[in-house]
């Protein structure tokens, strides 16, 4: 490595000391004047259709500033990070546990539950769909449009069939992994207000404020440029912070009460309705020769990615092409399908299927070790990345290709902070 | 009884959006005193993006890492940044910062040329100096050159993106650039596994890193070890239920939703690998979610090993584990 | 949370006379950690809470006559601090340096474990293996009753004897011989801190000085409504002598009786039914570690 | 309901407050007090967000009533640097790189502080102890311990000088 000036070493963070002073602002610490609070009614069934929403009993409690439902969005009432799926608030179904009925904004936290508890509904049910199976079946209802199928994936590069011929140990596992959730500290929260010069100002906590800022500019039916959003200090996100939290609540709020309405969810809601890891299945046949040179891998990938799409074309984008893991593999095929069910959404969650993959083609490596009883390093060592390589997109991996030395290092250091442990990995 | 493995698990990371475009942006100026003022989009949610923006800055400009002042993500103020995700920040901010500062370096470039009297290629910008690259003697201060700025009515600004250098990819096979650069990772991991109780405990897990170049060391090693105990919270606690007829989660609190204390964690030893390339800033690559992975596969395959045993789903739970250490020593007889 | 009227009195007499007057709306807070969120996410609505913490007499560790006498207002943070407890009495400072976490054991109390009789109270689970004596008292008297039966009674909240203007004020139990007795805990957890048990194991032996057990207490917790008694176990033990082996031929009754007892929870019978032995195995090799019987791991 | 007026030190200060009952500390501290360092994470005593110096014990103000202040001493994250500067702790932990989002921070910091108060060298499994109630997401823990034992070493060397 260069010697550089900067870099390399250790700084102080340049949020650490207001992080340590207790000064650093998150958005939950935020108060303004005149300012109230928002909350948000829910259902409380998975798949339905809503019969009668009656919000005049809320609407009279005093203290109650407004109560608005989806009927008050003056402009789009569908975003989605890449597919525009998922309502503000709900104006023909209710298609999870949880989805945003109507929102509330009151003098203090305590009526907007008053307000909250005052709401009534109806619903008509319909059948939930609760797995992938179920969702791809023809008969099942469909979440979203005339086919429960959210995004299909084929990944194929050399020439699998023909590649098995060659190979010396097969091995075939199915894999599935569950679904999880981000546990962030910090609970979503956000604020809104029209500044003097009319623009909608959201404070929230966020991963993604250039994203917020263009849905509540569509929410809104307003100019991208009369929104502002600002990013309060976060309290971690890992990837559950970039899809749309309370921004657009606060800010409907805000535009018909005129006044700065914070919304701060409570531990129990963030987790109900912020995007979860998408569990999957990964049925896997791997091919190797006697040496442990991989020859092919092919897998099918299925996975249930909830109510609405969030991250999920990204996630089936991502990871059929780490399907093989940090290794050479000439004839690769993947295929992928993930449905839309009733279940909690899943969405962006460090690593974006990568961690799935990675449970699959680590045990592949695993079994295909155990087979030819080599060391699980050696199987790995023989198979590395290296510069030159090209992955199962046809991609030559042309620099920074460090694979290698992590293997030896992490070896050498376990060598000397776990010995025992590394040589149990020594084939019997 | 108590029974000791070992597991491997590596991973390859595509750094940045998958054959997609998504490019982020900065904004710098050096100020007449010497500090500087940087915005950028990223959000910074405590993984250090705003901090990487400082040092490359500082790193670019040859100044030092105190005279840089970041404002991030508010878009009033901060060009598109992309979402904070994809561990995709270092690599992609980062080099916006870098073509801002590149940009701003133009202007001072040709001005220390000026005073210096030396050809601007042979310039370097260090610990807030400028000198020849043929001969150091000659030299002068970052104040003295922004003096000359200011005397010649100079500003020294720039902005920058940056998008990764990738392809979309063709709808039949996948084929193309994903993405421009990866990450690389190998974990080795130790637990002892309680066959009566199901109970695990991690004891030491050693987690290598290819980073290229690391921008703060401990900036790298605080995702390492927080990236282990998520991956192996992943394996052995963590778990959204959900209930069969409502869809609801039953269990969306802190203390129904299993992740790990001070006192579950493995002990973890971060190694910071470097690679030589040109695509990252100085090198540089991102490490956030490769933080995570390794520790998962890895974990599993050390349950595996103490057990004899094939798990290939997650989690895995005591109860699995107790049923499976029946079910072998049932075989085994 | 639902508006209520805060009362802190400082002595046990004021506090008496409230509970008199305000009787079924008293909610009373003898650390918070239960109450103050069942409050908060309005599940509990009083009209009347009481706060217990000024109550300083109630706050004490001592032996008289050869029994340990414990206030009922004790935190868990004292109990697993006492060195006398440590000493003497393994099972509970081992169930207390293990509640929750060390903010909640500076305020959770031992009272308040038990009149919560909570399924997984820790405290509770090994008072009830010390098979130990509770006092309630009321203006209209005292009570020492064994809390055994403290727990079946029909009390104002069915889950317990407490009487609506009842306060529980003590918890006693005879000081174990060290010689003779043993007594030891194992929480069984899906964490190490912050964890809410799955199994609380609670063993108490007595042998005599040629090793013949001549008393057991076996008892866990979280594995029914109040901590499940292994009677069969127990009898079997006794007049036996105490080695290893024998203790693990105890462990089919346990299994038989914990499948018994939890089969309308399929979902969670294998592993209860399955980790009561694992945990048992380790209380066993823990005691005749004690006692100086046999060195065993578990 | 009777408003209740509560008499406490906060962060060294005598208090006089008046405010409703049905408030939990961690509303008292941060609504009525303005000390926003207390941070609110789980609501249910779990995650040690909330932590603050209550008698000289680390306490979960989620879990305590306002009412339940009356006449203690009570310190909060404010309350911990020295004219306006981050005091020993607070260096140990920007130094050590324990921060990263910052939200379990004050909480950690608070049950530094306590531990340090009662035992100034402490080992890493005391320190570890000592932050078992305090979650964190996004560390693993490692730098925070490291920040504590640092904490520690740092006050040595001053009582030493």
């Amino acid at each position: 490595m260069k010697e550089y000036a900067v870099l390399a070493q250790d700084h102080v963070k340049v949020d650490a000391l207001e992080k340590v002073m207790g000064t650093a602002k998150y958005a939950a610490d935020y108060q303004m004047p005149n300012m109230l609070y928002g909350g948000v009614f829910r259902s409380i069934v998975p798949h339905a259709y809503i019969k009668k929403l009656d919000l005049e009993k809320a609407r009279a409690l005093p203290g109650v500033a407004c109560v608005l439902d989806h009927t008050a969005i003056p402009g789009k009432n569908r975003f989605g990070i890449i597919f525009k799926d998922e309502p503000c608030l709900v104006d023909d179904k209710v298609r999870r546990y949880g989805d945003a009925i109507a929102v509330v904004a009151a003098e203090t936290q305590e009526l907007v539950q008053e307000a909250l508890d005052l709401i009534e509904v109806e619903y008509e049910e319909l059948e939930a769909v609760s797995t992938f199976e179920r969702a791809m079946e023809e008969d099942s209802p469909k979440v979203h449009g005339d086919t429960n199928v959210n995004v299909t994936k084929h990944l194929e590069y050399g020439n699998v069939d023909e590649a098995w011929e060659t190979c010396d140990v097969i091995v075939e596992n199915t894999y599935s992994t569950h679904i999880l959730s981000h546990m962030f500290i910090e609970p979503d929260a956000g604020l809104a207000y029209l500044d003097e010069q009319g623009i909608m100002n959201v404070i929230a906590s966020t991963q993604n404020p250039h994203y917020d800022r263009n849905e509540v500019a569509a929410l809104l039916g307003v100019p991208q440029n009369r929104v502002r959003v600002k990013q309060a200090t976060t309290g971690g996100g890992f990837g559950g912070k970039l899809d749309i939290s309370v921004q657009l609540h606060c800010a409907l709020l805000a535009l018909y009460t005129k006044r700065p309405v914070k919304m701060v969810r409570s531990r129990t809601e963030s987790t109900m309705v912020s995007s979860k890891r998408h569990p999957m299945t990964m049925k896997c046949k791997t091919g190797a020769t006697k040496d442990g040179k991989l020859v092919a891998v092919d897998c099918y990938m299925t996975c249930d990615a909830g109510a609405y799409s969030s991250y999920a074309p990204a996630v089936i984008g991502r990871a059929p092409v780490h399907i093989v893991g940090p290794y050479d593999c000439p004839n690769v095929r993947c295929h992928a399908v993930f449905a839309y069910t009733n279940n909690p959404m899943c969405g962006a969650f460090r690593g974006f299927g990568v961690p799935q993959a990675a449970v699959c083609h680590e045990g592949q490596m695993n079994a295909l070790a155990k087979a030819l009883h080599m060391d699980p390093l050696e199987i790995r060592m023989i198979n590395a990345h290296h510069v030159g390589s090209v992955i199962p997109t046809g991609q030559e991996l042309t620099e920074s290709v460090g694979f290698m030395d992590t293997l030896k290092q992490a070896r050498d250091k376990a060598a000397e902070v776990m010995p025992e442990a590394l040589e149990r990995l020594k084939p019997e | 009884m108590k029974r000791r493995g070992t597991g491997v698990g590596c991973m390859f990371y595509g750094v940045g959006n998958t054959g997609l475009p998504n490019p982020a942006a900065a904004f710098v100026q050096v100020l007449g005193d010497t500090s500087v003022h940087v915005t950028v989009g990223a959000a910074d949610i405590g993984q250090g993006s705003s901090t990487m923006a400082a040092s490359v800055a500082a790193e670019t400009l040859g100044l030092n890492y105190e005279d840089i002042h970041v404002v991030w993500a508010d878009t009033m103020y901060a060009p598109e940044g992309g979402a904070t995700s994809a561990s995709r920040q270092t690599f992609i901010t980062g080099n916006a910062v870098k073509n801002a500062c590149t940009q701003a370096l133009g202007e001072l470039k040709r001005t220390a040329s000026e005073e210096l009297n030396v050809p601007e290629e042979d310039l370097i910008f260090r610990d807030r100096e400028i000198y020849s690259g043929k001969d150091d003697s000659i030299r002068m201060t970052y104040p003295a050159l922004m003096a000359a700025m200011g005397k010649k009515g100079r500003l020294a600004v720039g902005a920058g993106y940056y998008n990764p250098k990738t392809t979309y990819l063709d709808p039949k096979d996948m084929s193309g650039v994903p993405y421009e650069l990866y990450s690389y990772a190998t974990c080795i991991l130790e637990v002892e596994v309680d066959t009566d109780t199901g109970e695990v405990t991690l004891l030491k897990a050693v987690s290598a890193h290819d980073v290229g170049t690391p921008i703060g060391i401990k900036m790298v090693e605080g995702q390492i070890e927080g990236g282990t105990a998520m991956g192996t919270g992943f394996v052995i606690s963590e778990k959204i239920d959900i209930d069969p007829k409502t869809l609801a989660i039953k269990n969306p609190t802190l203390s129904k939703y299993i992740i790990e204390t001070s006192m579950d964690v493995p002990v973890v030893y971060p190694i910071v690998v470097s690679s030589e390339g040109e695509a990252g800033p100085f090198g540089a690559k991102g490490v956030g979610e490769p933080a995570l992975i390794p520790s998962i596969p890895a974990t599993v395959a050390a349950i595996n090993d103490a057990l004899g045993t094939d798990f290939t789903s997650t989690p895995i739970f005591p109860a699995d584990i107790v049923k499976a250490w029946k079910e072998r020593e049932a075989a085994a007889k | 949370m639902k508006p209520f009227d805060f009362y802190a009195p400082s002595t046990v007499e004021e506090t008496l006379a409230l509970l008199d007057q305000y009787q079924n709306s008293v909610a009373l807070i003898a650390g918070g950690t239960d109450l103050t969120l069942e409050l908060n996410e309005r599940k509990a609505s009083p009209a009347v809470v009481i706060d217990l913490k000024p109550v300083r007499e109630l706050d004490y560790i001592r032996v008289e006559n050869g029994r340990f006498r414990i206030g009922s207002m004790t935190t868990h943070a004292s109990l697993a601090g006492n060195e006398m407890i440590r000493q003497h009495v393994r099972l509970l400072h081992d169930a207390t340096r293990q509640v929750g976490s060390p903010q909640i054991r500076n305020l959770g109390t031992i009272g308040g474990n038990i009149a919560q009789s909570s399924v997984a109270g820790d405290g509770l689970a090994a008072c009830v293996a010390l098979n130990a004596d509770v006092t309630l008292r009321s203006v209209r008297g005292e009570r020492t009753m064994n809390i055994n039966d403290f727990l079946t009674g029909e009390g104002v909240q069915k889950r317990n004897s407490l009487a609506a203007d009842e306060l529980l004020t003590e918890i006693s139990f005879p000081v174990p011989d060290p010689k003779h007795t043993a007594t030891a805990f194992y929480k069984l957890a899906k964490r190490k801190s912050l964890a809410i048990s799955v199994i609380a194991g609670c063993l108490v032996v007595t042998v005599d000085d040629d090793g013949i057990c001549t008393a057991a207490s076996m008892r866990a917790g979280a594995l029914g409504r109040y901590p499940m008694r292994f009677e069969g176990a127990e009898a079997y033990l006794v007049g036996k002598k105490l080695t290893y082996n024998t203790m693990l031929e105890t462990l089919p009754m346990m299994h038989d009786q914990v499948l018994e007892a939890n089969r309308s929870r399929p979902w969670s019978v294998f592993y209860k039914k399955e980790g009561v032995q694992g945990v048992f195995k380790k209380l066993f090799a823990d005691v005749l570690g004690q006692l100086g019987l046999e060195e065993v791991q578990a | 309901m009777n408003k209740i007026t509560v008499h406490c030190t906060v962060n060294h200060k005598p208090v006089v407050v008046e405010t409703e009952p049905n408030k939990r500390l961690l509303d008292l501290l941060r609504e009525d007090l303005g000390l926003t360092s207390v941070k609110e994470g789980c609501s249910e005593g779990e995650c040690g967000a909330c932590t603050v110096i209550f008698n000289g014990d680390p306490v979960t103000s989620c879990c305590m009533l306002a009412g339940q202040a009356e006449g203690a001493d009570i310190i909060t994250l404010e309350g911990i640097s020295v004219d306006g500067k981050p005091d020993l702790v607070q260096q140990a932990y920007m130094e050590s790189g324990a921060v990263q989002c910052g939200f379990c921070i004050p909480g950690m910091i608070l049950v530094t502080e306590a531990l340090l108060a009662k035992n100034p060298n402490p080992t890493r499994e005391e320190a570890k102890q000592a932050l078992s109630g305090n979650l964190c997401r996004c560390t693993g823990y490692t730098k925070i311990v490291d920040a504590v034992l640092l904490a520690a070493e740092k006050m040595r060397g001053e009582a030493s000088r």
